[in-house]
């Protein structure tokens, strides 16, 4: 038997718990936001794979789609400038970039 | 309510004779029984205590005994050990002591109620094997018309089971046999 | 049988599921005993063999989250080990049952009984119950999974025993059917916080001030809750089991004039000396608290309402407090009543000294003085069997 | 249960309150990604504590449960034994601490755990001192590092949590880093298939511990493994393989000198450091099957 099967479900939980999923808009705390150079990009995925956030989207070896990040989260750590074999990556202030 | 308290040395099944007492007294004979055994750092050779309540109703109180009915001395080792056995004992205070012979010296002579005596290491050695006196002692003690030597025998048979059981007992009602009163 | 054969026993009862238990002086026979009942298989259990209390407890938490009856024994400086997950287990809800054997904390050490281990613990949020006997034990660890589980409650309980003078005192004990214990304790249903990986949730994550409040009262409702719910569940214990018991019980009290108020062993030894005092004509009675948390002040108050002169017997020291922590409840619990009885407190039974008839009796003797005007009552506990010399125990050679 | 607040691609939200370039950040994505839904985390309070959530609010979509700062490892015992009570098989749970809550206060507890054979993984998040509660020394933290209860510098070596856990004869012990995460995804997925207890020791750089900009937590933990200050091993069984060999390691001072708890570090000091990672990774090889 599943555990859940044998519980009831309650409507109200009493103590310390959280039973929603969330998440904080931390694109707000960047200073320098990544931009990429979609051609110099060879989608290796390097930047997605080491992305504290997981907020870039490379869709591999595709050279046809470009990469996008969420900069809803992005915090600007630059990690993904920093591991870049290729270097296309830059980071650049936030303020000033459309 | 009756009231014991015995004395021996860590080894001797001092404490697991308190509870031998109490459950052939509470099992076999439907009476009620209490021990409370004194536990501490003791360890093989140190004196040790065990306190036992009996009666023929519920037993209410939970403490040590202070005025003993009845003292049993498991080992006349414990006087030179400085434990006085005659504390707390009254006029009609019973000793039971395991020992060959008596000594006039001894300090529950002739003060007290009356003495039962018996060589249980002797008889614990020659039944058992091993110097382990308690089931001998509960034996000699049923003398004393307190418990009966079927109940104790019980309780023995009940607490070591088979082989052991049988010796037990055979030690115990040797020591039935064998225990005088002093006089 | 013995309060902690009592206990183990109870434990197979109910069906325990995970054990985690380390061993200390006077509990270990229950961890040994569960260890032997998980060994030849009379009780399906997964037994964990912890390295110290705290971690028993913590097994015990994540056992119980998972949806199963855990349990755990411990005993003095194990119980203070324990401290701070004891608040885990009663914040998060885990209707937790542990067999405490009472004794006392260091320093002084002491393998000896007295209370201070859980009257240390009486704020931690845990249902607290206080038996007599291994009867008591083994009903009151039955009756303290129900009340723990039932939805209304949702509180881990402790059931507390004297060390040696229940743990290791042997005395017949009624044990009953599986059966009927099992209608009386259906398998463990977790219906509040748990922890499963097809119904995710997390558990005791961080909690702002604006919801510490009242998860706060949360808990404190669910012990008025658990006034109801141990009624309730000591009349089905009653019917099915035919022992009645409750929060409190009164021997005598009916017609006395002088009571004494009592908790654990201390009351068996407190009827001797009722019925010894009876004999010589004088009206004394005893009332033994079972249940501690919650505090049963309404019950103590009715019972009590008609006598003058009431004393309260702890076996914890109440340091720095102005009496012993069952003498403060009381007298809050009697405070406002038209006439205000009396109410003395006493501080005896430390670190394993006996609460023998005769030091039981002198408190009698002190509450009837009271009574019968020849002394008058000091207020906070009147210490009542120490020593002339207690200042002068350790005596060194000083070079003068 | 959970009420979806958010998107995420994995089993953690997107947005956590970590620091900047937070090398826990992107391991707990990695070792969850690994795991599988199917797990039930236990996680202390500390950095990690983050993804526990706040008030109703969790960041992970797994089952899971806060506990205190010495009892990861107990908790997730008592899960397993409950889960195994249960018929319960196919759920990893997953103890995820700090240094300080594993190598100090939760050291007892988890030995207790390896010693039991309960079979849970445990992964130690190293950052190399008390972080959370503002860059305080544990006893991970390396020789002579700055922390603001070592002021000076730390003057003890730090505690050998590899060969601690090793010693226990438990079925899987490794070392890992952010630095190599296919090392890393490799290393989780083998401990989740351990017979009992597995222990993973796990180099997070902090950007904001350790003095470095955020950007470079990739670039440090890399060369924490090629000056062999942080060799990648793993012990299966007791058989010590290394996994990322290092033949021709880059100077340690390369390392120290990117961080501002090492500014202070004199060359004589740096010395005693790179002899001692020479020693360590000379026995290493002798260790090696």
């Amino acid at each position: 038997m599943r555990p859940s099967e044998s519980f009831p479900k309650v409507k109200y939980l009493y103590g310390p718990v959280a039973t929603i999923f969330a998440s904080t808009k931390t694109g707000s705390w960047r200073i320098l936001r990544p931009v990429i150079q979609q051609e110099k990009c060879t989608r290796c995925g390097t930047c997605a794979k080491h992305c504290p956030l997981d907020v870039i989207e490379v869709d591999r070896g595709n050279k046809e789609k470009e990469v996008v990040i969420d900069f809803e989260y992005c915090k600007g750590c630059g990690i993904c400038a920093n591991v870049c074999p290729r270097k296309c990556i830059e980071m650049v202030p936030e303020r000033g970039v459309k | 309510m009756i009231q014991l308290k015995l004395y021996g040395l860590g080894g001797q099944g001092v404490v697991t004779a308190g509870k031998l007492l109490a459950t052939a007294v509470a099992i076999y004979e439907n009476k009620y029984a209490q021990t409370v055994p004194a536990y501490g750092h003791e360890r093989r050779g140190a004196p040790v205590y065990a306190d036992v309540i009996l009666g023929e109703e519920p037993i209410l109180v939970k403490s040590f005994v202070y005025k003993p009915d009845y003292v049993m001395v498991f080992d006349l080792a414990v006087l030179e050990k400085g434990v006085d056995v005659t504390e707390g004992a009254h006029a009609n205070t019973c000793f039971v002591v395991n020992a060959h012979q008596l000594n006039p010296e001894f300090p529950f002579i002739n003060k007290f109620g009356s003495v039962y005596y018996v060589d249980a290491t002797k008889i614990a050695l020659e039944v058992l094997g091993i110097d382990i006196p308690n089931s001998a002692m509960l034996g000699a003690f049923a003398a004393t018309g307190v418990v009966s030597i079927d109940a104790v025998c019980a309780a023995l048979e009940e607490t070591f089971k088979g082989k052991a059981g049988e010796r037990n007992v055979e030690a115990a009602r040797r020591c039935y046999e064998a225990v005088r009163k002093f006089s | 049988m013995d309060g902690n054969a009592a206990a183990a026993e109870a434990m197979r009862l109910a069906r325990v599921q995970v054990i985690s238990a380390y061993p200390i002086t006077p509990q270990s026979p229950i961890a040994e005993k569960l260890a032997d009942f998980v060994a030849e298989g009379s009780l399906k259990a997964k037994y964990v063999r912890v390295e110290s209390e705290h971690t028993a407890m913590s097994v015990a938490i994540g056992a119980q989250l998972t949806g199963v009856r855990a349990c755990t024994a411990t005993s003095s400086v194990g119980l203070a080990l324990m401290h701070e997950v004891l608040g885990v287990a009663s914040g998060c809800r885990l209707p937790i049952v542990m067999a405490v054997v009472n004794r006392s904390l260091a320093s002084p050490w002491s393998l000896w009984c007295d209370h201070q281990d859980s009257m240390a613990e009486r704020d931690s949020g845990w249902l607290q119950f206080y038996a007599e006997d291994p009867q008591e034990v083994l009903d009151y660890l039955l009756i303290a999974y129900r009340v723990a589980e039932d939805p209304r409650v949702l509180l881990p309980a402790m059931v507390c025993m004297d060390g040696f003078f229940v743990s290791h005192t042997p005395a017949v004990v009624l044990v009953p059917e599986q059966e009927t214990v099992d209608s009386f304790l259906p398998p463990y249903n977790p219906a509040n916080l748990y922890l499963d990986p097809d119904d995710p949730m997390f558990v005791n994550d961080l909690t702002p001030p604006s919801d510490y409040t009242e998860m706060r009262y949360q808990h404190k409702v669910a012990f008025e809750e658990a006034f109801k719910v141990i009624t309730e569940v000591q009349e089905e214990f009653f019917r099915l089991f035919r022992r009645r018991y409750s929060f409190i019980e009164t021997y005598k009290c009916d017609d006395a004039d002088v009571v004494l108020v009592t908790l654990g062993s201390m009351s068996g030894t407190a009827k001797y000396v009722v019925n010894e005092l009876r004999a010589k004509g004088y009206k004394v009675g005893v009332l033994k608290i079972v249940v501690f948390r919650p505090f049963p002040a309404d019950q103590i108050r009715n019972a009590l309402k008609h006598v003058p002169v009431i004393g309260v017997m702890d076996r914890s020291a109440g340091l720095g407090a102005e009496g012993g922590p069952v003498w403060i409840e009381v007298s809050r619990a009697l405070s406002g009543l038209e006439p205000m009885p009396k109410v003395a407190g006493f501080v005896g039974g430390l670190g394993g000294r006996d609460l023998a008839p005769h030091v039981i009796e002198k408190a009698f003797r002190n509450l009837i003085d009271i009574k019968e005007g020849k002394i008058e009552m000091r207020q906070g506990s009147k210490w009542i069997d120490v020593r002339e010399d207690a200042m002068k125990i350790r005596e060194v050679k000083v070079n003068v | 249960m959970y009420e979806m607040m958010t998107q995420a691609k994995g089993l953690v939200s997107h947005g956590i309150s970590t620091c900047h370039g937070c090398g826990l950040e992107l391991a707990v994505r990695h070792i969850l990604s690994v795991l599988g839904p199917r797990t039930i985390i236990v996680i202390p309070p500390g950095c990690a504590a983050l993804f526990s959530g706040f008030g109703k609010e969790t960041a992970v979509k797994i089952a899971g449960i806060q506990g205190n700062l010495e009892n990861t490892a107990a908790i997730a015992a008592g899960i397993r034994a409950g889960l195994e009570m249960k018929g319960i098989e196919d759920v990893t749970v997953l103890a995820l601490a700090g240094d300080g809550a594993t190598v100090d206060i939760g050291l007892q507890a988890l030995s207790g755990v390896f010693e039991r054979g309960d079979r849970i993984l445990y992964v130690c998040y190293d950052n190399e001192a008390y972080m959370n509660t503002g860059i305080q020394a544990s006893g991970s933290t390396p020789l002579m590092a700055w922390t603001t209860t070592t002021p000076g510098k730390k003057p003890v070596w730090r505690k050998d949590m590899l060969k601690i856990a090793a010693a226990h004869r438990i079925p899987y012990v490794a070392s890992a880093s952010v630095g190599y995460i296919d090392d890393l995804r490799k290393k989780i997925a083998k401990a989740k298939e351990a017979k009992g207890p597995a222990y993973i020791h796990l180099q997070t750089p902090c950007p904001t511990g350790w003095g470095f900009d955020p950007s470079r937590t990739i670039e440090l933990a890399r060369l924490a493994v090629q000056t062999r200050s942080w060799p990648l091993v793993e012990i299966v069984d007791g058989r010590v393989e290394i996994t990322v060999k290092v033949d021709k390691p880059r100077p340690v001072s390369e390392y120290l000198s990117m961080q501002r708890r090492f500014a202070h570090l004199t060359q004589e000091e740096i010395d005693l450091i790179q002899q001692n990672v020479n020693k360590d990774y000379q026995e290493l090889e002798r260790m090696k099957t």
